[in-house]
This record gives C-alpha cells, structure tokens and sequence, in this order.
C-alpha cells in the first residue's frame, strides 16, 4: 500500500508540521516515509505545501505531481492542486475562505469546516489536527495512537501538555469531515 | 474635531501594528476581521483625534498609509 | 544499536558527522543547505565529541579554514550550495593540491548565478571535471536518499584518507530537504591517530610542509603525476553504482540524486505499459561507472540521461559508450531550480527514441 | 470635520512616493527594511535624481528591492554590491550609485569589498541595514549579532569567546580617509524616520557633490529572525541594539565627531 | 595605418584593449599576468581614450566592478591566472546568469594549488565546462600567437555584445611572456552608444534590471532556455580553428595555443621523416569544432590531443569522434608547469601509433 | 687580542638560530624579510616552542620560508592565512599558529580574513611584513603604499584621489575587542631589530597565556620593488614609511595606547 | 633562412635585452621574430635566458629544447646547455668565470673574452653589446646598422647617447671573438 | 685592541651594505672581489674595532654573520 499525499495551504497554517506528523505516525508502523517540503525564503509568507508518501514499499521518487489525496487548506492551494488528484484519488478541504469549490467528479471531495470548528472549541491551532483526524478517518492509513505518538516525537517535551488538546481535534476533525 | 485623516489600503495592510504605537493621537487600531492574505490590518479607530501629522505613515513599513490634511 | 529517525538529508548528513568521528566543521550559511550548521550549532558536538563547529565570515575563508584543519591530520568537513562552492573552487584546488583529505557538500540550486534557491544538478561538471584551476579531481558521492545522506559521510572520510583527497558529496535541494526515515549508525570515536604527514608541530622529528607550490615545474609535474595515479586508481577500486531492473532491459536511464529516485517512479510507468527500461544510478560520479555502463549499452536500444541539468553526465554516458556509436544517448532535464517530474521523464523517454 | 471632507487630493500630506510601484514589498510584517526602501526612494524623488539613480542590491532579504523600485537596478552577488557599484560609477561617473546591502552581505562575505571601497573614497552611497542577523536564510548570526543573543546557528546565544564581538563596521570605515561622511540611523520611530531620511538626504548631496563616499547604517529589526512581534522587535532594538550601536553622524565633511 | 610593433603577449592584448575601444579594466597582480595591468598604467589610456583602469583589492572585486561596469553597457575586461580565476567564477556565472557581455583574459599557469607560475593548459575543463555553478559557458578563444592576442581582442569584445555573454580568452604563460612581431590594428573609437538593456539611469523609459536571479524557477529555466538556445547558436556560427596540413594527412593532431605552436614544429619533424600529420587548431574551444573533428577522423589512423594538462580537451575529441570509434584519440601532454618540446610531442606520437 | 683568538668557540655571543637551516634565502640582497624571519625563529627557539608551532606562509616573497625553517608549516593561498591558521588553532588549541604574511595579503585580498580572524579574537599571532608594495610578483601597488609612491602599477606615482589612501591595517585591527596586542615595529637598524623582537616575544607569550589574538606589523623595505640599493631603501623608508607608519605599541594587554 | 638561438647567463647580465635587441633588429629586416625568455619571481636573482628565433617564414614553436646558437654567458647556462647545441651548430661564450670549458667536439665553440674587454675600456656594462657583436660576426643574420637601430628602439629616448659606446662594443665585439 | 670579531659567510652573503653602516665602529666594508653568486661580500676591514657588539649580525638579512666576543 502506497498513499501519496499533497498538504497545501498558506505558510503558517501548521502545513509541514501535519505533514511530519503523518510521516512519524508512519514510522511507527514501521512503513516507508518521504516528506518533501515547498522550500523558500523564510518570509516570503505565501503558500507552503508538503508531498507526504506512507509506503509499505522501498519509496522512488519523493517529488510527485499527481496524488492519492490532496489536503487543502486555502484557495490558492485548491486551484493549484486540485487537477493533480488521482481520478478516483481524495480532496479534503478546510473551507474557510474558499470561494471557489472544487468542481472534478472523478475524485472523492471531502469538506471539513476544522478552522470554524477549532475556534468553537476555543483552540484555533489545533485546527490543523483536526483535518488530519479528517483525513485518517477517510484514509486511516496510520492509527490514531501512533499519531499521538508521532506528535509526541515531534513536539519538545515542553509542549506535551497539549498532546490531549491535540487528540481531542483529532477525533472531533473524524467526527465532523462531510 | 479632526484635522487629518488616514487611508489605509486594506489589502496591502501586514497588520505588523507599528503605526499603532506611532501614532500620538492614539487614532489606529486593528481590525478583527482579516484581510484576502489573512492579516488584521489597520484602521482609524479614533478618526476625530487625527491631526494628520503623518507619524503613522512614515513609519508604515509598507507603506500603505496616506495622509490627508484639512487647510 | 543503530537508531531510527525522520530527517531532513541536511539534518542526517550533519548528524551523521557527528557520529563518524568528524573533528571540525566550518560553514557559512545558504539555502538550501543552512540545515547542516544550525542542527550542528543545536546538537553541540564539541560536548558530544569534542567536534568544533565554526560559521566563518564566508565561503572563501571556510574553506582555508578547512584547509588549515585537514593540514593537521584532521577528519574536516564544509557544506555550501551551488554559488558558494563556486567561492571554494581555489581552496579545493589548494587542497587537491597538497594532498589533503576532506568533505565538502553541496547541496546543489538552480543557476547560474544568483539562480534560484530550488534544486538543481548544474554543477555536475564543477564538481566531476574540476571546477578550480589545474589538473585535478574530487572523489564525487551522489546520495540518493536521505539514508545516503547519512551513510556516505563515513564512507566520504574513509576514502578522504585512504587517498588523501577532498571528497565532494553532491547532493541537491531535494535530498536536502526531504525528510525520510533514516537508520543511524552508532558513534564512532574520533580519531586520536595524527597523520605521518600531518603538521601538529614538529617535536621530535623532520619539520613538515604542507604546499601546493613548486617553482620548479618538474617538481610540480611529479606532484601532478602521483595525483593521476590516484585518479587512476579510484577508477581501478571506488566506482560505486546502483543497478536497478538492468537484466532484462531493452532501455537504459543514467540518473543519480534526486533524479534516479524520480526516474525510478517514471520507470515503473514504463514498465506498466511493459516497455523494459533500466536504471543505472552512479553512486560515484568520479569515478564514474563508465566500464558497466559500456558494458549494458551493448544489449540496448537507447540510453537515456536524465539529471536537472542542461546536459552535463551526459558526456560522461557519451564518453562511456563510444564503442557503440549505434546505440543512441539521449538527454532530458529540467533545470534553472525546475524539478522534472516522472511522468515527464517517461514522456520524454517515449518521445526520444520513438516509443510514443 | 467629517473624514470625507478631509481625503481630497488637495489635501495630500502624505502618500508613499512614486519611485517606488505598487507591488506588494516581499518583507515580513513590520520588517524595517520596507521603511529603509522607501526613504532612499523619497529623498531620490524629492532631489529629483531618479533618471539618474542606479541601485545595487546583493542578496539578502532586500534581493527583490528592485521589483519594488522604478529605478534602474543592478543585483549583486552576495557581499559584492560595493564592488559593482565601483565598476558602475567608475564608468557613468555623473550618474548617482548606491547599494543597498546587509550586515551579512556588507559585514561578513563583503567585508573586503566594503572596506576597500571606502578607503578608495568611491563616489557612491552605501545604505546598511544592520539587523544583527541573516534575515534571508532564515535566521543566522550575523558578525552584527549582539552577544548572548539567539539565532539559528547560535542557538544558545552567540558566546563572544567562540564567535569574537559583534563588529561595528560603520565605526571601522569612518577611520577610513576616504569616506566622507558617516551616520548610523533607525527607522523604528517617526523622529528616527525623520532623522534617518535627512541623514540619507545628505549622502546624496555628498555623492553630487563628488565629495567622496557617504555611509549610511539604519539599525533595523528583524522580527521574523528574531522571533518576537514587529512592535517587540522594535522596542528590543532599542533597548539592546542602540546601545551597542548608539545613533548618530560618525564622520561629517570628511572629519570624525569625537563625543 | 597598422603598426608594427615587437610586444609580449600581455603587452599586445593590452594595447589592443585600448584600441578596441574598451571601456574599462579591473584586475588584481599575478604571475604571469601581471604585464597587462602594468603596460595599461603606464599607457594612461584614460588620457588616450578615456578607458577606466582600476587595480582592485582582489580577483572576487574585479570579476564584480567588471559586473558593473558592463551593466552599464560597457566594453569592460580583466585578466588573471589560474589561481585567480579560480576566485572569478562566482562571478563569471552571474554575468553569464545576467546576459552580460565582458572579456576575461586567463594567461594560464601550472596548477593545481599554487602550483607553479609556468605556463600551462589545465584551465581548459574550468573555461570550456563551465567552472562556476549552473548551466552557463563562456564563449572561449584560444589565441596561438602574440598577433592572435591583439586580435582576438576586439573579436572578443564583438561577440561578448553579439551573444551577451562573458568571452573568456584562454592564454598560458607563453602565449603571455613571449614577444613577437605584431601589427596593430588602428585605435577604434569607444562606443558612445548605450544598449538597449544597460542600466543608465531611468529618465524618460521604463527601470532596467540586470539580475540572474528568479524565485520562481520555471522563470529561471526560460532564462537557462534562453542560454542553451545562445549556446546553439554559438555552435553553429562561431566555430573557429586552423587547418595546417590536413589535406594529405594520415594522422592528426588537436592542439591550441602554445601547444599547437609545439605541435607544428613536432609535424615538421614528422614530415622530414616522410609521416603525413597534420595539425587541427581549435580557436574556439567552445564552440569547439567538433564537426571539422568528425570529419577528419574518417580519414585518419589516428589522432593525439596534444595539450599542457593531464588530458582535458582529449575528452571533446573523443566526443567529437563518436562515429569513428575505430580511429585511436590519445593524449600526450607535460603539465603542471612543464611544456613540452616539439621533440617530445613527436615521439610521443610516433610510440602512441606505434610508428616508432 | 687576535681575531683567532677571540673566534672559538666559547666566545660565541650571536649566530643564526639553529630553527632555521643552512638554506640560502631567496630574498633579495638586502630584504627585511630575511631579518624579520629570523626573529621570529629565534623567539620560538627561546621560549622552546618549536616541537609545538606551526606556521603558515601565504603567497608573497615569504612563500618559501618555510623552505629555511625547522619549523612545520602550511603554505597557504593568497589572502586566506589567517583562516588557515583559525582551522588550524580551532582543532590544535594547544599549539602554537603564527601567519607571515606581506601587505598585499593580509591587506588587500586577505581583508575580511585578517578583520574576521582578528575579530574573533583567535589565539594566535600574525606577523605583517608591510613594505608597501607587492614584492613577490614585481613591485605592484599594494593597499600600504604611499602616496606618491612609483610601483609598476602606478607608474606616475600613487593618487590618493584614484586610489585611495594607504590603509593602516594595524590601526584598524586595533579596533576591534579581539586582538590583545597590536604593535608596529621594523628591522632597518639594530636597536629597531632588539625591539621588534622584543615585540614578537610578547605575542608569543600573549599566544601562551591564551590571552587571544596578537598582531605584529613590520615596516620593511622591499629594495628591489622600490628600485633602490638595500641602504638607500632602509633610508627612504625610514624617511617616508615611518611618519606614516609609526612604530610603537598600539594595543597592549587589550587596551589602546592613546598618544 | 632560421636562426635558433638560446642566450642564457645571470640575471642581471642583460641576456634579456640582448635577446631583444636581436629580435628588434630582426624586424628591422622585415623578419619573423619570436623571443621567448625563462620567468620567475623577480627578486631570485639565479640565472635567465631567453630563446630568441630569426627567421624568414612563419615562426612555429617559440619554445625549443635544441638551438642552432648558444650564448652563454656563466657557468651553470653552460652546463645547463651545452647539449643543446644542434650538430654544427655554434656555441659562443664569455670566458669570464667559466672553469669548465665547453667540450664537444661535434660543434663550433667560440670563445670572447668580453667581460674583461668591456672592463678594460671602461665600461662593463656595455659587455653584453660585445658579446652580440662577437655572435653578428660568427652569423650575421642582422646588419650592425639594424642592431643599433633595433637597440635605438628598445632604448629610452633619455639613454639615446649611449648609442655610440654600444656601437663601438659591438664592433670590438666582432674584432675579439676567437 | 679587538674585544671581538665577526665571521662572515662569505658564500652567502649578498653584498647588500646594511652590515656596514649598522656597525658603530666601523668595522666592516665590503671586498672588491666577488663571491661565487657575484656579490661582494663584507668583511672586517677593521678588525681591531670590534667589540662584539652583535650589531651587523642582528640586521644581516641572510643570517650570514656570526659574532664572538673574548670573554
Ligand atoms: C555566495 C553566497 N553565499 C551565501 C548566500 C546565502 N545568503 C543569501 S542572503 C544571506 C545573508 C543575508 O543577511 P543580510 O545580508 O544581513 O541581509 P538581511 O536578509 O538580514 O537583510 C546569505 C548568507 C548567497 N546567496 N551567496
Ligand atoms: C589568488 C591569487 N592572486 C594573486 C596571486 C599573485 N600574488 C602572489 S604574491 C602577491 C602579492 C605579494 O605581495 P605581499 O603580500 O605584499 O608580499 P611581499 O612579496 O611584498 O612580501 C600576489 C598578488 C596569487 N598567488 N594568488
Ligand atoms: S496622521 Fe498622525 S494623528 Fe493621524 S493617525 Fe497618523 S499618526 Fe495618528
Ligand atoms: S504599519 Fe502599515 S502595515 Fe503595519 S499595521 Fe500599520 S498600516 Fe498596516
Ligand atoms: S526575515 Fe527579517 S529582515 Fe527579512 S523581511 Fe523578514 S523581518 Fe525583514
Ligand atoms: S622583491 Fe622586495 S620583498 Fe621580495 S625579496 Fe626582493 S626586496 Fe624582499
Ligand atoms: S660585532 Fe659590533 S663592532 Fe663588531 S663588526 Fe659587528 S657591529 Fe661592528
Ligand atoms: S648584511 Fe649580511 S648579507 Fe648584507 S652585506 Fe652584510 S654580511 Fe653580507
Ligand atoms: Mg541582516
Ligand atoms: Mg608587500
């Protein structure tokens, strides 16, 4: 089983760090990983986007142009990635902010309202574990103990306060994904 | 009443706050609401107090405030 | 025990030299390869190892900072990108001229010039042919992954020593940044030994010179000479490949980096529509796999070089199989920061040699 | 007065100069680097110069000035600028050069280049923004960079005993005979933005004067490299960068100002 | 009216700097260079014809005041030797990268390292590859006589503004040392005019820019695009090279500069002893003739690259030859300092196609 | 007394430092090289260091010293001794590092090397033989030479106005908080040679004690680039070199010495 | 017609200028000329020479290993080249110093004692000058007219009352060579 | 009477005269004669002057002087 996998959104919406944490969780269950960021002067803001690959296979090329599944979080990144989706591949989006909605009928569109949803539960960082909750629920390629755990891996022990804050989204991003 | 006046252009606004501090008459704020790249950005909040000194926009780094004097 | 990480290759290689008993590093920064000396100056090795990591005022003085280390015997390593490993060009040549051991990586961008910050393989001939002034060679390491990036960096100061040479690993913003699972081997001590030609004041014996310098040009031709003869025997012992689906290819692609991995996936679209292609990935690029490429050129229909260049191994491909000038050698890249994807090596390749 | 009344063209007090276009600045929130800009291109504007004005940008955060800029531009290599602003003004020597350079660029790869340029009194303007860090790559120690203070590579704060003091370049080069004159600014505040421009205003009259090379440092924040809010930034700057790096003329008409 | 004159090498290209209307010079001393800069102060060109001489504070200033300058458009130049255009190649690329035109004069020496400060030919790789990073060439003359040196100054200057690019002419230290007779072309008169792309001031027009930089890489690659489509085009209408008895010949030999001043006299001695062997002189390294090459070899035993390095321009033989795999390319050359002598070269020869 | 009876043995009072071997040197007849050398190994063999120095020799007539020296040393590239001696001291901090370097190198291309170097303060001590010229390729003008002052590559003499000052290099290094001890000395006459070496002692005790970076500038003459007899040299120089080049201690113990 | 030649002695002795002034003469004969001398580091004093060619048609090599001509003006270029003296060629040396005399047998060897001479009339420098003439009287390639001419050439305007003292060197030159 | 002496390497020396004038009793002049690179070489024309002061040793360039002083 490969699962090759865009997350796109605007720089400083937790993109790389989901990114990594998907690539953790896959480590724990002993899979092949590849996390290839979008790289650029720091401040440019902008966009970011990461290509995830979990693989139970030796990985070839990190680089790809068409995904399994495609995790958007901003309208820039949904017009630029949602033709490189596989046909039949998934498109999960946050719709904060986006005006224009996918529109392909060969793919599986999935919507999850997690920016609203994480300032409703009054901690908007965590809104990007909960579309990775999303996610996992379409795709539950990696379980959600080893996410917590890749998340753990991945945090300074002095942020592991949150890992149940993070959890909690998690499971509410699985709960809410349309 | 007031003398000045302020226009920010809302777009380009980074909401990095500096004019805020600058400004003597305490007129700008930010707003809640964000702008298309995501930034609170600055407004006359206080619009009576403005003199117009242009303290605000001289400091704007990106220059996106213009300044408006009665004669 | 061997450890198991998620790493950047930047943040591999320089874990990596930690580990291999590196004595010093010294750097300056630049994108896409700053990763190296920040998880350096984080991990604080001189209290792990005693390694001394230094960031220098620019490339031109790490460099000779490199030197004036690798002159005392020492296991010592820099890393830039693409611009400031053209700023190194005379102190490599310095170094190959004295008969130096070291490691130098270069996580390679676009250009020329200023270029772009995005990956590239353009400096395939600055580090293969000899970018610097004069008659010389690196030993050139391509990682391929994130766990070459960590295991290439021993085996880049063994064979620093073993020839007395500066090693380049060259490697490209694609290896640098991804992240993938890495195996890290265990640390290894530094070394205590010093040299016999190695300057560390000269207590007890004959004085030692380290130079590059000979006014007298035959003298200097000698130098010259003993350096081909090392050239002559890495190509003998060090050629380093990897072969991947060759056995019953009608195809060959040369690739290494990041582009084999890519040509790897395009490969595997090829051999879905049951066209028979083959990979062979140099591991060293000098020397180069020339004697293995010429011999599977014999049973090929067409070769393809595929690297984010204009066309730089290509001649190296050409070279390698000029014995079967009926076999045709093709080149595709992409290049100026621009990453090829698989699906357009795999077009290119149909188009090439009238596959479509 | 209502507001409407008062935003009427002929009201205009204040509005950013026509020098520079309408292209977003690529800096970070609050970044100083984006007052700086426009300083340069106000007093270029109001000397009425900008037909006459070639800039030179090296790399660093302000690589892209001149995608901002509606002047004539040269982008260097990294530490360079200085260099080809000689070769620029030593071929067009009525035309005005400037550079427009970092504290990585000017202080540490540039150093050569920046001292020798002004000990041969080259007729340009250099503009320094010192913010003691290498914004661009991300956030590295800069030679500027204060003791004790964190950066990427010196992420338990740079320790003077390994790394050497932070340099105060500005003050090197005012030893130098050929430099003429010599400031050291910030633009952090409406008064140092005043000051700074005036200081940057003379420069220029300095170089069309031809009376040899003017240096102006803008002591700036980099808040993203820094990692504070641009308004933090700021106030840490002066309570931390001013000292170290107090503002005001170094040299003047060619002679030093002993305090 | 010409003028006949009897100069060094590095005295006739710099009379000839001044006469070919160049507009500035930039350089920094060495061995056996130095002579340019030297014979230019003393001239004052700035008095005979406003030319700009500027000694810097290093190679690296040099190469970027002569990135400025010919920013503006202007006829700008600067020479060095190897260690120094080691130093250079940062900068060479970024003129490349930029579209500018300039002139780079090497009066290479024996390398590698500080080597020695005799003549040799081990730059070739670093001047025809590209040294510095990214995808660029120069555009490389390789001039053979005293005479050539003035000459292919004003050629040089022609097509660095006919391709805007950095010409590099590739010179040893005979080449540079050695006096002959040489006539002089008449002083041309500098150009007034300002390209179209220069930097000047902006007044009355839209800002000019002179980067070689994208962030955007697929931006970067239309400029690399741009380049290769340059470089093409250089190799279909610059090719440059001397034919010297090659009519009848059964062998050949591949020489430039120096050594094919060596080589002819080597021939000399072939031809009394009744061996046809003619000499390919390439005055364009890159382009190289390779199709001239091509051409050639169908009629040859046999074919040596005669050159002052451990074997470099052998490989764009090699390449050139491809179809005639049949036809034997070897080298022979002395280096790192040593030239060799017309003796040497013909038995050499002679033990190479076993004629002996 | 006769003069065979006085030549034993036992009545030797002065004879080459046995550091240095029976080589001739390559210098001209003349040169203060050939001085400044042997001071520097008779110091070293004095204070009993050689089995634990190492030194490092830059392009410039010096380069073969250490074909005349017992010592071990590294030959390094124009400019960049000093950051050969930092790779060096960095991963030997126990020995000892001296650069040699002439006025072209550590001035000119060496610039940000010997500030960088200097600023960080590293435990080492760097010689300068300043002769204003560059000797070893043919007597070019050098970032030192005066005013006025003919070289092949100002022929008519040094213009201040094209060419900048002569830069004061030790003044400069002075400056900065890393350098422990600066001084300037010269080797024309024997009470100059007692100080100079004096001078050279106590860098290289400063290097012992770790006390961080020492710096010994000597104003030599280079005859042959100057086109002038050894002693004529000697006399110009002091005439002309040393009112613009004092001799004398700049920085002692980490403190400027204001006159 | 071409003439190979060598001159080689100490630097200092002015074989440089010697060659020059062969080579400038050459041109005045409207011949190819080519004058290649052994460089270094200025100051190291040891010894020069430089390989001077005449000739008729165009010049190949300017670098060559075996002369038609040697003049040699010390010890250490005798020894050095000797050997390098084509079969029947000539080799024309200054007496002064040498304690190893030439001794092949399969070429003419000529000695002048030109160094002395010039000594006795007073002024040793123009010794070189009587070394050429010795060399014009055994080949005589170049008319004296066009030497001094050539030497005319070379020469600062400001040394131009030398000529004459040159001149008569010459011709004493040509009277002593044995 | 002579306190010292000096001897002068007479191979090596360069003839460049910085011995001569740094002796303070003149003792030293150069010979007319030449050594075997061609240079003059110094020697002690006044040897009962010297007093072993090490003077011309210490600024001898080349090293080539050696100093004895009876004790
Ligand atoms: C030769 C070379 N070395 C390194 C770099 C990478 N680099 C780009 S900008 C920069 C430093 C930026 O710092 P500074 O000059 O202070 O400018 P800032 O971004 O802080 O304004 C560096 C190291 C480069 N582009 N070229
Ligand atoms: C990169 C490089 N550039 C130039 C040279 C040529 N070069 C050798 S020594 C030297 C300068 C010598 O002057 P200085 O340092 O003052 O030493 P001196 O000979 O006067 O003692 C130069 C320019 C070189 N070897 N390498
Ligand atoms: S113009 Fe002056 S008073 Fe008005 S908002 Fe700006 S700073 Fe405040
Ligand atoms: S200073 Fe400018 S960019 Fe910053 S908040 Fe105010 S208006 Fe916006
Ligand atoms: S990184 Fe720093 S210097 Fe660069 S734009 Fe951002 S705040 Fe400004
Ligand atoms: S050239 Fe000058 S510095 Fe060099 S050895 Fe001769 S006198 Fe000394
Ligand atoms: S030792 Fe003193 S007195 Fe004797 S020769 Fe030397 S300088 Fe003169
Ligand atoms: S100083 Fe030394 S080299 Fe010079 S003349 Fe005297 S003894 Fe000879
Ligand atoms: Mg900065
Ligand atoms: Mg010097």
């Amino acid at each position: 089983m490969t699962e090759e996998i865009i997350i796109a959104g605007f720089g400083g919406q937790g993109v790389l760090s989901m990114g990594k944490i998907l690539a953790y969780s896959g480590i724990m269950q002993d899979m092949e990983v590849s996390w290839m960021p979008s790289y650029g002067p720091e401040m440019r803001g902008g966009t970011a986007n990461v290509t995830v690959i979990l693989s139970d296979k030796e990985i070839s090329s990190p680089v790809l142009t068409r995904f399994d599944t495609a995790i958007i979080l901003n309208q820039q990144s949904l017009d630029k990635f949602e033709q490189s989706v596989k046909p039949g591949g998934i498109l999960l989006y946050d719709n904060n902010g986006i005006s224009v909605k996918p529109s392909r009928t060969d793919i599986k569109i999935h919507v999850v309202e997690a920016t609203a949803e994480a300032a409703r539960m009054g901690s908007p960082k965590v809104f990007n574990m909960m579309v990775l909750g999303a996610y996992l629920k379409l795709r539950p390629i990696v379980t959600v103990d080893n996410v917590i755990a890749g998340l753990k891996k991945s945090l300074p022990a002095r942020h592991h306060h949150l890992l149940d804050e993070n959890k909690a989204a998690l499971i509410r991003g699985m709960e809410i994904v349309a | 009443m007031a003398k000045g006046a302020i226009v920010v252009d809302k777009d380009k606004c980074k909401g990095c706050e500096v004019c805020v501090g600058a400004c003597p008459q305490h007129v700008i704020a930010m707003q809640k609401d964000v702008n298309r790249k995501g930034y609170h950005y600055a407004y006359m909040k206080n619009p009576d107090a403005c003199t117009g000194c242009s303290n605000c926009a001289i400091v704007c780094p990106d220059g996106v405030i213009t300044v408006y004097r009665a004669k | 025990m061997s450890e198991i990480r998620l790493m950047k290759g930047n943040e591999a290689i320089a874990e990596a030299a930690i580990r291999a008993g590196c004595d010093a590093y010294f750097g300056y920064p630049i994108t896409p390869q700053s990763e190296v000396m920040e998880y350096l100056m984080a991990e604080r090795p001189e209290k792990r190892t005693g390694m001394i990591v230094l960031q220098a005022e620019s490339e031109v003085a790490a460099i000779n900072m490199v030197f004036g280390a690798a002159a005392a015997g020492k296991r010592v390593m820099t890393s830039s990108s693409s611009p400031g490993i053209s700023l190194k060009l005379e102190g490599i040549s310095y170094i190959a001229g004295a008969d130096l051991p070291c490691v130098i990586l270069n996580v390679a961008r676009g250009g020329p010039g200023l270029g772009t910050i995005q990956p590239a393989q353009s400096d395939y001939f600055q580090a293969v042919k000899g970018g610097g002034h004069g008659d010389y060679h690196m030993l050139v390491l391509a990682p391929a992954s994130v766990q070459e990036m960590a295991d290439h960096m021993p085996l880049a100061f063994d064979l620093a020593f073993k020839y007395r040479t500066p090693v380049m690993i060259l490697s490209d913003g694609v290896i640098g940044q991804t992240m993938e699972k890495v195996k890290l081997f265990d640390q290894m001590p530094r070394s205590t030994e010093v040299p016999q030609w190695a300057v560390c004041g000269n207590a007890g014996r004959k004085n030692r010179i380290i130079t590059s310098l000979d006014l007298d040009p035959v003298k200097k031709e000698q130098q010259n000479l003993a350096l081909q003869a090392k050239y002559q025997q890495m190509r003998e012992n060090e050629v380093r490949y990897e072969k991947y689906l060759c056995d019953d290819a009608d195809y060959l692609m040369v690739a290494y980096g990041a582009s084999a991995r890519i040509a790897k996936k395009s490969i595997e679209y090829a051999r879905e529509k049951g066209i028979k292609v083959g990979l062979l990935r140099p591991i060293t690029l000098f020397p180069f796999p020339s004697a293995v490429i010429a011999e599977l050129a014999k049973k090929m229909k067409g070769i393809l070089s595929v690297e984010m260049s204009a066309g730089q191994m290509v001649e190296d491909v050409l070279l390698a199989t000029r014995q079967t000038p009926q076999v045709p050698v093709k080149h595709f890249g992409r290049y100026g920061g621009v990453v090829h994807s698989p699906e357009e090596i795999f077009e290119a390749f149909l188009k090439h040699f009238n596959l479509g | 007065m209502n507001v409407n009344d008062i935003i009427k063209p002929e009201n205009l007090v204040y509005s950013k100069t026509s020098l520079m276009n309408d292209r977003e600045l690529s800096y970070c929130p609050g970044c100083g680097h984006g007052t700086a800009n426009r300083l340069v291109h106000e007093v270029i504007e109001e000397m009425g110069i900008g037909g006459e004005t070639i800039g030179v940008a090296p790399v660093g955060c302000a690589v892209m000035l001149y995608e901002f800029s509606n002047l004539d531009f040269v982008q260097a290599a990294h530490g360079r600028a200085t260099a080809v602003a000689t070769g620029l003004k030593r071929v067009m020597p009525d035309k005005f050069v400037f550079s427009y350079q970092g504290d990585g660029d000017l202080a540490a790869i540039g150093t050569g280049e920046t001292l020798h340029t002004c000990n041969r009194g080259e007729n340009i303007t250099i503009i320094f923004i010192n913010n003691g860090i290498y914004g661009m790559t991300g956030g590295q120690m800069a030679p500027t960079t204060l003791v004790g203070m964190k950066t990427s590579t010196s992420p338990y704060g740079r320790d003077e005993k390994w790394m050497g003091s932070p340099i105060d370049m500005t003050k090197l080069v005012s030893m130098l005979p050929g430099t003429y004159y010599v400031t050291r600014q910030a633009v952090h505040t409406p008064s140092a933005v005043r000051k700074a421009k005036k200081a940057i205003q003379k420069a220029f009259e300095v170089q069309k004067n031809k009376l040899g090379l003017s240096f102006v440092e803008i002591v700036s924040n980099c808040n993203s490299g820094w990692k504070m809010s641009p308004v933090k930034a700021n106030q840490w700057m002066e309570e931390n960068m001013l000292p170290y790096y107090p503002l005001g003329d170094l040299k003047v008409d060619g002679k030093l100002i002993t305090k």
